[in-house]
């Protein structure tokens, strides 16, 4: 089994020898391998209801009457909800985008008309789940079905509209404009146009679907939601002014989370219906969102079409610019949209110098699930754009695809982008170089002969991409300059109990990043006790743990924002210790050490030691002797916030997130001419990530992302019918990679510490589809002697590769070459 | 996910769970319940009354007949004919087609009779039992009788297993010396829901090719039959004999393929199942 | 002579040793039962089409997937779930191998695959990679990319 | 999904053409049909249990005539609606003489939705093939016996 896990030290950040870069145990493991955890679905309440949610089958219609008679009538059915009922009790989702997107409508449940294939129209509440789903089959709707859109370019006609308060289709739409795109074009000797490609539309579906249970206190008029929402910060700032109460009126409590990837953010809609039932009912109220439910009305990635792409190269390969109209189909709702059209920003030029960039970016509704970000989220799709250029215009030009990405990958660091944002460290060519080597990229052409003799076309793929971590949500205010959000932060505390136990609370919301392990190692590392000592609190409460506005887990930032948070948490709880032995021991503070538990004297008599308990039981049960001015408490929240200063609304330009992490994957794959199955053969990736807190958990990171990545560029795939019916509603059609589909992956990485964040460490995790880029990129060079063909969608499925090599030239009419 | 309100009977003789099935009209069998009960989840379906066959002892054997036919009892489970002595000397195919079905789990509940009666057009059994050429038996409240594999399957959920009756018993040929078979599709990911699949024989008495996935039932590809009967097997015969059985089908087109591509994959799937069965024949395998 | 057909019936069944005999309706899946009924929230729901196997439980000493089964079907069986491997504590080879190997991430598919693995060791102890990958292939994880989980369980395999 | 074909029948045209256009005939050619009410010429409703090998699918069907053009073509709408599907049908059908029989094109466009279809469209589609079948030999009959009473009358 090949386990070559290459680490060059090259650029080792120099850090206390300590926990932090070791793989210790993680915390966790004890309770989950026990059968222990607590996910949402395993939490009861005595007396609590089962709701379930009625869902449309069509995909666009007008809700002429509900009848719940038949339901309510049904012994051990408790009440139910419908559309009306929202309507007057709740205000519509506050709405991100400029007008006249921002007109929209969205409701916790569809009022008056339904406009996607599940979208919830009723609610039903019973005794048991039988009886909850028995009880949906009796609610009668009548429905009146409308014209159905399910095309992003078709929905710009605006002949079918959505959304009739907005009267367009169109949610967002901007033009980007930086460098000098025209000059580029006009002083290019070749100029490569690629008319069509498709980045298509799938989802993480991480194996826990959503879910609550919620709890009204009628006395407080409080609602406690525990559930499994990645993004409670948000989820309370969408929630709060829908059900007309307080932020703080939404108690948010999250345990154990079954993998979110970006798809638990918008499930506001969903706990809204919770609260009102829970209200009505005066009792808790339980849903869990079953597979089918979660494909055909949850969230799924942004499906996005790129037209007109032309690409300026000069004749060394040099690549100065690009030019691109965007069309990004976000379903039925823009719930976390548009934010998805500013996000792939944060990345203009992928990872390449390319100095002069033009996009024309549109974002449209149509008769599909509503989006929510998904693992990679806007960049991913971006990114896929870039590897596609730099692969089509390659080939197309005769250059060798790895000398042309080395002669314009970003090589100096820190590196400003066209559009203001800086990439803070990296190694491009060093990690493709070591990505190369594992796959034995040397030996390639034998291996193609191989192939040929078995009757197989081998192929060699590239996918260079970046994981932008930590967002700046000042970004949103390029989309539109009167929104009230911008910069970033995590919260965390850090408390000594009386008998010493270090007790560590964050605002972030793990969903199997091991934050309690991570957290652990900062914490013990800094205030000089093992990581055993240390307890972090389980999961996110937004009244018993500390917590910030951006509080949650998204966005590969735990590692800068979390972790920085408790970095200035634990060292305030360090300083004060210090402050405080060094008053008892009767010491300077420069002379006190913190080690192994102690507080001590350095090189002092053994008995100058405190113990942590000493220091604790001190301040929280025997503090008279303490002088008057001197009231150490030894429990400190910090909040990080990263700096980013303001954004540019008028240029559109700005520091957009904070930190870059790298991912270089290379593959081989073997594609049959005979029926278009393709078979991964070899797969290397290599990741930088700066400071690796838990080299482990990075690698598991990497291992995951790819996992994505091959099921999406193979099988994973959201098709509707043009009657808007979703083809792949659950794991039937819906196929994602089992254990023998993912081959085994040799990893690799470098450490190049990022000169901006606490630790050194920079966010990753999304991996930015790097391996959908180099699977397509791998089966386009396996192709080439059938034709040519131009892969042109993110997904290849076998009908679509048979097609291609049965048809190389309808996709080649797909681009152009003009040269000077 | 949660079942419309069913009754439950479990038998403990063949007889009693005939009885059972004659005198309730939306009573249906439950083996494994692999397919039927993912199929009540879905509330797609739902039958009013499940006889459970998980008591009746007498139809979990391997044995042979007196004239040497493999007999394998209908509530045997895949994981059995995978694991049985008998069934690799008699007819080892079995054993490898039914290692790809789905996963281990699912492999020890899913009965053999299940999988046939059940008929799903993308089962592995249907198609490979066709082209073995098994017979069938069938107990019914007036007795026994047999079908032979190619009027045994009707519809999609649908066979020659009519309301009221209980498939006992599938008799397998066991391979004759010089005899060889073969089973070649294309399936979604390893070990996946087949797209298009084939199976094949090679005998004495010719070959038999037997098509997956393009009906609602396993259909024999007769011309290709007839054009290789006493013809050499090597690759260009095979596929040359193959030519023009695409356009003889007529097979769904869904989101992992069309009904051109399905033709296409039916043509190259009944080739390598026929050479994968040649080889065995002339004991290359 | 059986019963007839009926809506409800009493089962007996034993569950991680312990023998429970209770009323259960027909239609009630075996995962429903264990989860909801004893309570044992070990065992997970990932899907509704049987593919995802993080219901996975043993069923007489074989790895099943118990959205898949009646609880009327268990009737006189022996049932043992993820909470069966270690019930006093005490962590089994493979439970410590899956931690060491950073084998699970989000934990909810580590039940299913500890069964499924637990069941293959049972009668191969020393399996190579392509058994523990077919021994695996009915669990779906969408965290790990598997690479963990089969280099634990082959470790797993070697220890005592 | 369409699906289409033709069918011979060994009866005059407009003895076909009076099955297809007496809504009392027509209701019986459904599949495991349980009871049905005519409202009028060109309504009738028909509650169904489509046999459906793994167990009954329960539906109430509204049959609408669209358009007739005696004796060569009519077409009808059959709008669905059941606990385990939807369905939405809109069948044609075109008459020509073939000598003293019939030949008939049909064709049908049927739109399924709801939790029949997550069972996956390979299923879906032969279930469609397989209850339209079982309609034209249901039709096939009906005509036969109308055949039996004209011939009855003019014999």
């Amino acid at each position: 089994m090949s386990d070559s896990a290459v680490t060059t030290e090259s650029q080792q950040t120099t850090l206390q020898k300590g926990f932090i870069g070791v793989s210790v145990p993680r915390k966790e493991d004890r309770r989950l391998v026990q059968g222990q955890g607590l996910f949402v679905d395993d939490i009861r309440r005595h007396g609590m209801g089962y709701l379930h949610f009625v869902r449309s089958p069509y995909a666009h219609a007008k809700i002429v009457s509900i009848d719940v008679s038949a339901a309510l009538a049904l012994d051990g059915v408790y009440g139910t909800i419908t559309g009306d009922e929202v309507a007057i009790q709740t205000d519509p989702f506050f709405e991100m985008s400029v007008a006249p997107g921002n007109q929209i409508k969205d409701y916790a449940l569809a009022v008056g008309k339904v406009r996607h294939m599940g979208e919830p129209v009723a609610a039903v509440c019973a005794a048991t789940r039988e009886l909850a789903r028995d009880a949906a089959e009796l609610i009668e709707v009548e429905y009146e079905p409308l014209p159905v859109l399910v095309d992003g370019v078709e929905a710009l006609k605006d002949e079918v509209v959505l959304h009739d308060d907005a009267g367009t289709n169109v949610v967002w739409s901007g033009v980007f404009d930086w460098g000098d795109w025209e000059q580029a074009k006009a002083e290019a000797d070749h100029v490569v146009t690629i008319k069509k490609l498709h980045f298509h539309r799938f989802s993480s579906t991480p194996l826990e679907c959503s879910g609550a249970l919620v709890e009204y206190d009628k006395g407080t008029i409080e609602w406690t939601i525990h559930c499994n929402h990645q993004m409670p910060g948000v989820g309370a700032i969408w929630m709060a002014p829908a059900l007309r109460t307080g932020l703080d009126k939404l108690r948010f409590v999250t345990g154990d989370i079954g993998g979110g990837f970006g798809n638990k953010i918008c499930l506001h809609p969903q706990f809204v219906v919770l609260c009102l039932m829970a209200r009505k009912l005066g009792r808790p109220v339980q849903w869990t969102e079953w597979r089918t439910d979660q494909h055909t009305a949850n969230a799924h990635g942004n499906e996005r079409t790129f037209l007109d792409v032309e690409v300026a190269v000069r004749a060394d390969g040099t690549l100065t610019g690009f030019n691109v109209r965007a069309i990004d189909d976000c379903g039925a709702f823009p719930r976390y949209e548009p934010l998805g059209c500013i996000i792939w920003a944060q990345v203009t030029p992928g990872c390449y110098e390319w100095k002069n960039i033009r996009v024309d970016f549109t974002q449209v509704c149509t008769n599909k699930s509503p989006v929510s970000p998904n693992r990679g989220y806007s960049r991913m799709q971006h990114l896929w754009l870039t590897e596609r250029i730099i692969d089509i215009v390659a080939a197309e030009l005769g250059f060798d695809p790895v000398e042309m990405r080395k002669r314009n990958y970003v090589k100096e660091f820190p590196y400003e982008t066209p559009n203001g944002c800086v990439y803070d460290s990296g190694d491009y060519a060093g990690c493709l170089d070591i990505a190369l080597d594992l796959i034995g990229y040397d030996g390639v052409e034998a291996r193609r002969e191989d192939a040929k003799a078995r009757g197989k076309l081998l192929g060699v793929g590239i996918g260079s991409t970046l994981d932008s971590g930590t967002n700046n949500f000042g970004q949103s205010q390029l989309l539109n300059p009167e929104l009230q959000f911008s910069g970033n932060n995590e919260a965390a505390s850090a408390k000594l109990d009386i008998f010493g136990e270090v007790v560590v609370t964050l605002g972030t919301v793990p969903q199997g990043q091991g934050h309690e392990t991570t957290a652990a190692q900062v914490m013990a590392d800094i205030i000089g006790c093992s990581v055993d000592q240390v307890n972090v609190r389980r999961g996110h409460d937004t009244w018993f743990n500390t917590h910030a506005g951006f509080s949650g887990t998204y966005a590969s930032q735990f590692a800068v924002t979390g972790l920085g948070a408790v970095k200035g948490a634990a060292e305030m709880l360090r300083d004060e210790m210090v402050k405080l032995a060094a008053f008892v021991l009767q010491a300077p503070e420069e002379a006190i050490e913190l080690s192994d538990g102690f507080a001590r004297i350095k090189d002092g008599p053994p008995e100058a030691a405190l113990p942590f308990m000493a220091l604790g039981a001190i301040v929280n049960a025997n503090n008279a002797f303490l002088p008057p001015d001197f009231n150490p408490t030894l429990n400190h929240r910090y909040v990080y916030r990263p700096y980013f200063g303001v954004v540019d609304t008028e240029k559109k330009k700005g520091q957009l997130t904070l930190t870059y992490a790298t991912q270089i994957h290379a593959c081989v794959v073997e594609v049959d001419p005979e029926t278009g199955h393709v078979e991964i053969v070899d797969y290397a990736a290599v990741d930088d990530c700066g400071t690796r807190i838990h080299p482990q958990i990075v690698e598991g990171q990497v291992h995951g992302a790819t996992a994505h990545a091959i099921g999406a560029a193979i099988h994973e795939n959201f098709v509707y019918d043009e009657d808007g019916t979703l083809l792949t509603p659950n794991f039937y059609d819906y196929h994602v990679p089992h254990a023998l589909d993912v081959p085994s992956l040799k990893t690799g990485s470098i450490e190049s510490a990022s000169p901006v964040t606490p630790l050194g460490a920079k966010g990753m995790g999304e991996g930015g589809g790097g391996g959908i880029h180099c699977i397509c990129s791998a089966i386009q060079d396996a192709l080439r002697p059938a034709g040519r063909p131009i892969v042109y969608d993110s997904c290849n499925p076998y009908h679509r590769v048979w097609e291609m090599l049965r048809d190389p030239e309808s996709t080649r009419a797909n681009v152009e070459v003009v040269s000077r | 996910m949660l079942l419309r309100e069913v009754e439950y009977a479990r038998p403990s003789t063949v007889d009693e769970a005939v009885a059972i099935l004659s005198q309730h009209d939306g009573a249906r069998a439950l083996a494994g319940g692999q397919t039927l009960v993912n199929v009540m989840k879905a509330r797609a379906a739902s039958p009013d009354v499940l006889v459970d066959l998980g008591r009746l002892d007498e139809l979990k054997t391997i044995g042979f007949s007196s004239d040497g036919m493999l007999e394998l009892g209908a509530m045997v489970t895949t994981s059995e004919i995978v694991a049985s002595s008998e069934v690799d000397v008699a007819r080892p195919i079995l054993a490898q087609v039914g290692a790809t079905i789905a996963d281990v789990q699912v492999r020890n509940r899913g009965t053999i009779g299940g999988n046939v009666c059940v008929n799903d057009p993308t089962n592995h059994f249907p198609p490979l039992l066709v082209a073995l050429d098994a017979t069938f038996t069938i107990r019914g409240a007036s007795g026994e009788r047999t079908v032979a594999a190619d009027d045994f399957f009707l519809g999609v959920y649908l066979t020659a297993v009519a309301e009221g009756e209980l498939l006992t018993k599938i008799s397998v040929p066991a391979r004759t010396p010089g005899s060889g078979d073969g089973f070649a599709g294309l399936a979604i990911g390893a070990h996946g829901t087949y797209i298009v699949d084939a199976a094949a024989t090679v005998s004495g008495d010719g070959v038999r090719i037997a098509i997956g996935c393009v009906d609602a039932v396993p259909v024999r590809a007769q011309d290709m039959e007839t054009r290789l009967a006493g013809a050499d097997l090597g690759p260009d015969t095979v596929r040359a004999a193959a030519e023009g059985l695409g356009a003889t089908l007529d097979p769904p087109s869904d989101v992992h393929a069309s009904a051109g591509y399905r033709r296409h994959l039916a043509e190259v799937s009944a080739t390598r199942a026929v050479l994968q069965a040649a080889a065995q024949a002339m004991g290359a395998s | 002579m059986t019963q007839a057909p009926a809506t409800d019936l009493t089962i007996a069944v034993e569950v991680n040793g312990e023998l429970v005999e209770m009323e259960v309706p027909a239609r009630r899946l075996l995962v429903h039962f264990l989860r909801d009924d004893l309570g044992l929230t070990g065992t997970h729901i990932g899907c509704d089409t049987g593919n995802c196997g993080a219901c996975t439980v043993h069923y007489d000493g074989v790895s099943i997937k118990s959205c898949m089964m009646l609880t009327a079907q268990a009737d006189g069986a022996k049932i043992t779930t993820v909470e069966g491997l270690a019930p006093d504590g005490e962590l089994t080879p493979l439970q410590r191998s899956f931690s060491e190997h950073h084998a699970l991430q989000c934990g909810y598919c580590t039940p299913g695959m500890l069964m499924s693995a637990s069941a293959l060791l049972s009668h191969t102890p020393h399996p190579t990679e392509e058994e523990v990958r077919v021994a695996l292939q009915g669990n779906i994880c969408r965290c790990t990319g598997y690479m963990n989980i089969v280099k634990a369980v082959m470790s797993a395999g070697g220890a005592k | 999904m369409n699906v289409s074909g033709t069918k011979e029948f060994d009866a005059p045209r407009d003895t076909v053409w009076s099955v297809l256009n007496d809504p009392a005939q027509m209701a019986q050619l459904m599949p495991g049909v349980e009871s049905f009410e005519i409202k009028d010429e060109k309504h009738w409703r028909a509650k169904v249990k489509i046999p459906l090998g793994l167990g009954g699918l329960k539906m109430t069907i509204d049959f609408e005539k669209l358009e007739e053009r005696e004796p060569e073509f009519a077409s009808l709408n059959a709008k669905g609606n059941g606990v385990g599907a939807l369905m939405n049908m809109t069948t044609r059908f075109t008459l020509n003489e073939q000598g003293s029989g019939t030949s008939m094109d049909w064709a049908a466009d049927v739109k399924i939705a709801g939790p029949v279809g997550s069972m996956g469209q390979r299923v879906l589609q032969p279930i469609v093939n397989q209850q339209v079948s079982n309609v034209l030999t249901a039709l096939e009959q009906q005509v036969e016996k109308a055949k039996a009473v004209a011939g009855g009358e003019s014999a």
